[in-house]
């Protein structure tokens, strides 16, 4: 789960991590209220889950009030990378001396968490690591030991010469590692670290991705979820337990797990389709599921085709039957279905299809093109 | 012969009163797996299906029944705490099912497992399988065969899939394990392709990825150090959208590495016959052998 | 540093530990108060840094507020082990159905915090210690991993059968493990933790030592002491940064380092002495040091003649020897005294002792004997 | 010869701009030590004295200078980090002489020094000399003398005492170490002991003990069985009051272990002669050799 920078932020500043002042709000009026509060000029920033929020005219800078108020109303409702703004943050035009790059990441090579800085801090970060990867600083950390005083000092040395300024940057690192641990992140991001020209140094920028699998043990993180920020059709799978991921071809995939989701829509592919989308059942179906999983499915007006592929493990092909039968008596399907199932149950599944009117193939090769077929019908 | 578990195997049950360990306590039992305990905190005391003996702790079901392999399925809140526990009490395989646990909690369970010298398979795997000896975890049994090819995946119904297509076209399987799908495993591709050449009664090899991470690159370059014996190899996700971008840290760490196309130029490199779908697996092997 | 109870279950409940309620009161008016409050019997408890309080009378049960009030009459200003007794928690009488013991020290042993519990909780813990060691049962914790989940509730399996209480105390453990190291805590007890009739687990008392080297870390735990709870030598010891424990003899000793120190009242004993206190001024002398040391030494009444006895390494000599002319200049000493210095500065040291009308040995045994002598004469 | 520390020794001093640091840098320059390096954060690039390296950290000085064993004078509240640093770093001898290092940070740091396969001797300790050769830490190299008799001390100046005592009647030292007085420390008697017994210019050995813990009994068997060359042991505190109490745990942890009485007696058993006072340290020698 992304949260917004503003939440980021806070979360920072309640783990002891020094954050610039800042408010978000929803209106042109409230950036008004609060620019004028601050007294300065101001940054306003869109509050949106994309990156390249810069590029897109998502963050500008206000001399006034009444500027800053006129660039919340652009940005505002505005739509980047297909995600509507809703939120801005409002913060003072910091006096930037310096812009660091400070990230931790779990490495799955390493199998740690790997701290990351750079003195080539700021927005083409990415490049800087791709061309010169030697101005990256990296460090694996054992998790049994956490982020020991000595390495945080290492890495901060390599961003600050001065060692009051290294000393706060490796407490910034030691609290950010921590942070990771006590909010279940999968990654945390200070970019830019900068230092102001007072020599202070402060997290200018946040980025925090919290693992899905910790949202159950952290309620009050899991409350920051911003839905209204999210594609309605992922929010409505995340409800119904699938997982989903939108694509832009014409055949709707329904299939249990995820590496077979995968291997379907590139045999989709394969025999000259384009699949529409990435939906996973997962293990323990219920009828329920596959009924939501339609509803998403069809939602879509590009499919033109769905193909079910189901290989029963645990997955049970009569649960999946069921679902099938019962969505269609819930709504009016508009495009033609084709079914494979296998596995556990198989033979019940067919009799229940089959009364219902569908027809149910064996072997994947055969139901791909098939679904392949009807799409370009 | 097999790697990993065989008939040796004595199973203990990590959430035998739960709702998959039941079910799946009971499918292994049919399929002839050695289950000698369970073990759900207090129900110590009770017995499974009238037979198993189940206990409160880990320990004390090894320090009953001599269990040397054990198999998780409690929910994902507690499956480190399990993972924790079966190393601890001295099991040397542990089998771990659950899916859906913090990759947090992996970075702190994975030293404790090696530090014990203990093998850990998954999590989010479906376990393993040596058709005919003994099953460990939830691939069906029936779709499987006794036979000479090994299979190693890091996914779990695509691995039936590939089981299914072998099986039915008469290519039976000494041993079958899915590794798991989460960032961090216990027991990766090498380690498995490196029993597989070990293990007499193993011909060929069918290795199964997915896109993400560099694990079957570096499987790829072992192969081509060290496997003498056949190798087919799978990519799932050609066609998978770019992987929710983690952030700058994600992008510096993988670079530009992770997808398919890179990986199956690795196994190409690497004389791995590449299949192209799930249905090419029978005749590369045919061709290989 | 010792806490008191109140403060200990004060520390306990912030961190989510069940603990039954209850108040804190310095005069019985408060705990009339009090005891009306709770409006049932209560239980009115001495707040002492000593062992035994109730088998000292410093704990009793009162069945109304009136007689709450007189127990807390008789209480407050009581003297336990020499130690005055100026505060008393109130508690609801618990229903108490088991009494269990958990503590957690740091075995130097083993190098690791152990976690140690028995059924056979409450004041005769350490027979049953003695006597029935299997009662006893321990968990040596690895530091880099802390107490796991399994191993907490392995513990507390052999405390409950009941698989909610089990658990109950398996958390109490975790969070009691998390607790030392939260707060630098040298010893945390929960003795007994009990179960009451309706099934819940809590900790009835608690005893807490914190690890004086952690207090510059823990300012908030620093802020918990109670001077006023303490023998007023060592209070002025600590505060000039001595260590010093009184003694019944009559030989005052002042040694630089722990073991030297206890090397010299061993002397002191073995020429048929009787050493006054321990006293260590430490490493990094300074003169007033010195002074602070004479000025406690002399307060006790018993001292019949005073011991320097200092090998110079860190210490410097002449430190020594400044800081005992300035003492004679700020009061005047009325028991002899038994200079012996060796080591960094010696010359110089001796010369400033002889100028001021001193003479200093050089050999310890010497040193001691006429002190002996001395105290004796 | 010595043990832990010779003139192979190249020494990196942790703090060495501190008031401690800087006295006693000075102090082992002078008694002829190779001081090969300083370190002081954010000071790396300066000159200790116009001469030794100041480095920001002991990475750095270890890269630069190869230093093998660091000594530590930095305050407590970072003494452990020093030592982090130090394992880290890969030096395989590190002494650290800071007092009033919080229990709870040894019982994290132990693990990790042992797990680099590195050595510490303290915390709260003097440090080591091989007089004539090489001094790591405080003790005052005036009041030692080279020669054949190994001492090791959980003391400090009781220690300089009992050299005193040596050298003034004419048994010189092959190697003095104070393994420091703290309830966790890295270097324990029996590993002290080990040395001086496979050490072979060293004749005899002097130990001096304290109350508490058990840590002298332990040693004391391993005399019996282990050691040859004679031992000579003292114990401080016999008139010492029994220590704080610390709680019930303390007492269940310790039991009636820790007295004076006790470890003389466990050294009587050892076969180890025990002085009455440190002033019978040359008379018990010259009686046993």
């Amino acid at each position: 789960m992304n949260l917004h920078e503003y939440q980021a932020r806070d979360i920072l500043r309640q783990r002891g991590i020094p954050v610039p002042p800042g408010e978000v709000a929803t209106t042109p009026d409230q950036v008004r209220a609060i620019a004028t509060r601050f007294g300065d000029r101001v940054v306003v920033k869109a509050q949106v889950h994309a990156g390249g929020r810069g590029k897109a005219g998502g963050v500008k800078l206000a001399a006034t009030p009444a500027e800053a108020a006129e660039h919340a109303s652009k940005i505002l409702g505005m739509t980047i990378k297909g995600l509507t703004v809703r939120h801005v943050l409002v913060t003072p035009a910091a006096d930037i001396a310096s812009e660091s790059y400070l990230g931790i990441i779990v490495d799955r090579a390493a199998q740690r968490p790997v701290v990351m800085v750079s003195a080539a801090g700021g927005i083409d970060i990415e490049e800087v690591a791709a061309r010169t990867p030697e101005r990256i600083h990296r460090l694996a950390v054992d998790p049994r030991y956490g982020l020991l005083g000595h390495q945080a000092l290492g890495l901060a040395l390599t961003l600050y010469r001065d060692i009051a300024q290294a000393r706060a940057a490796a407490d910034i690192m030691q609290r950010l590692y921590a942070a990771c641990y006590a909010i279940g992140a999968s990654l945390i991001e200070i970019n830019p670290l900068v230092t102001t020209r007072d020599g202070a140094v402060t997290a200018l920028d946040a980025k925090i991705v919290i693992d899905d699998n910790e949202l159950e043990r952290h309620p009050e993180i899991a409350a920051l979820r911003d839905s209204g920020a999210e594609a309605p059709s992922e929010v409505a799978a995340r409800a119904a337990g699938l997982t989903f991921i939108k694509l832009d071809g014409t055949v709707g995939c329904c299939v249990n797990g995820a590496g077979l989701a995968m291997a379907t829509m590139d045999l989709v592919k394969y025999y000259g389709g384009q699949p529409a989308d990435f939906l996973d059942i997962g293990g323990r179906s219920n009828p329920q599921k596959v009924v939501s999983a339609l509803k998403i499915i069809t939602a879509d007006p590009s499919v033109r085709a769905i193909l079910f592929n189901i290989f029963g493990g645990i997955t049970r092909c009569d649960d999946v039957a069921n679902g099938i039968v019962q969505a269609t008596r819930e709504f009016r399907l508009t495009v033609p279905l084709v079914i494979r199932l296998t596995g556990t149950n198989e033979e019940l599944a067919v009799k229940i299809l089959t009364q219902a009117g569908f027809s149910a193939l064996t072997d994947m090769d055969e139901a791909v093109k098939q679904s392949v077929a009807q799409a370009a019908a | 012969m097999s790697i990993f578990i065989d008939q040796q195997t004595r199973l203990v049950v990590q959430g035998i009163t739960g709702r998959d360990g039941s079910f799946h306590a009971r499918q292994m039992i049919a399929y002839g797996t050695t289950v000698v305990a369970g073990v759900t905190p207090g129900k110590g005391g009770q017995r499974f299906d009238d037979t198993v003996p189940v206990f409160d702790t880990v320990a004390e079901a090894v320090r009953e029944t001599q269990a040397n392999t054990a198999v998780i399925y409690v929910p994902a809140a507690v499956a480190a705490s399990a993972i924790f526990e079966a190393a601890d009490a001295g099991i040397p395989l542990i089998v771990c099912i659950t899916e859906g646990i913090p990759v947090l909690d992996m970075t702190r369970v994975l030293p404790f497992v090696h530090e014990r010298g203990a093998r850990l398979i998954g999590p989010n795997c479906p376990g393993l399988i040596s058709p005919g000896r003994s099953k460990v975890g939830i691939i069906p049994g029936n779709i499987c065969r006794p036979g000479r090819v090994g299979v190693v995946s890091r996914s779990g119904t695509l691995t039936y899939e590939i089981i299914h297509q072998l099986s039915t076209q008469g290519w039976g399987q000494s041993t079958c394990i899915g590794i798991g799908g989460d960032p961090l495993i216990g027991t990766n591709f090498i380690q498995c392709l490196s029993g597989f050449q070990a293990d007499a009664e193993t011909d060929a090899i069918v290795m199964i990825g997915e896109i993400g991470g560099t694990d079957e690159q570096q499987a790829a370059e072992f192969v081509q150090q060290t496997v003498t014996k056949p190798v087919v190899g799978f990519i799932a996700g050609q066609t998978a959208p770019p992987g929710r971008r983690m952030g700058h840290a994600g992008a510096i760490i993988s670079g530009s590495s992770g997808t398919a196309a890179e990986k199956m130029a690795a196994f190409a490199r690497a004389g791995i016959a590449v299949m192209k779908r799930p249905a090419d697996v029978v005749p590369l092997l045919r061709e290989r052998m």
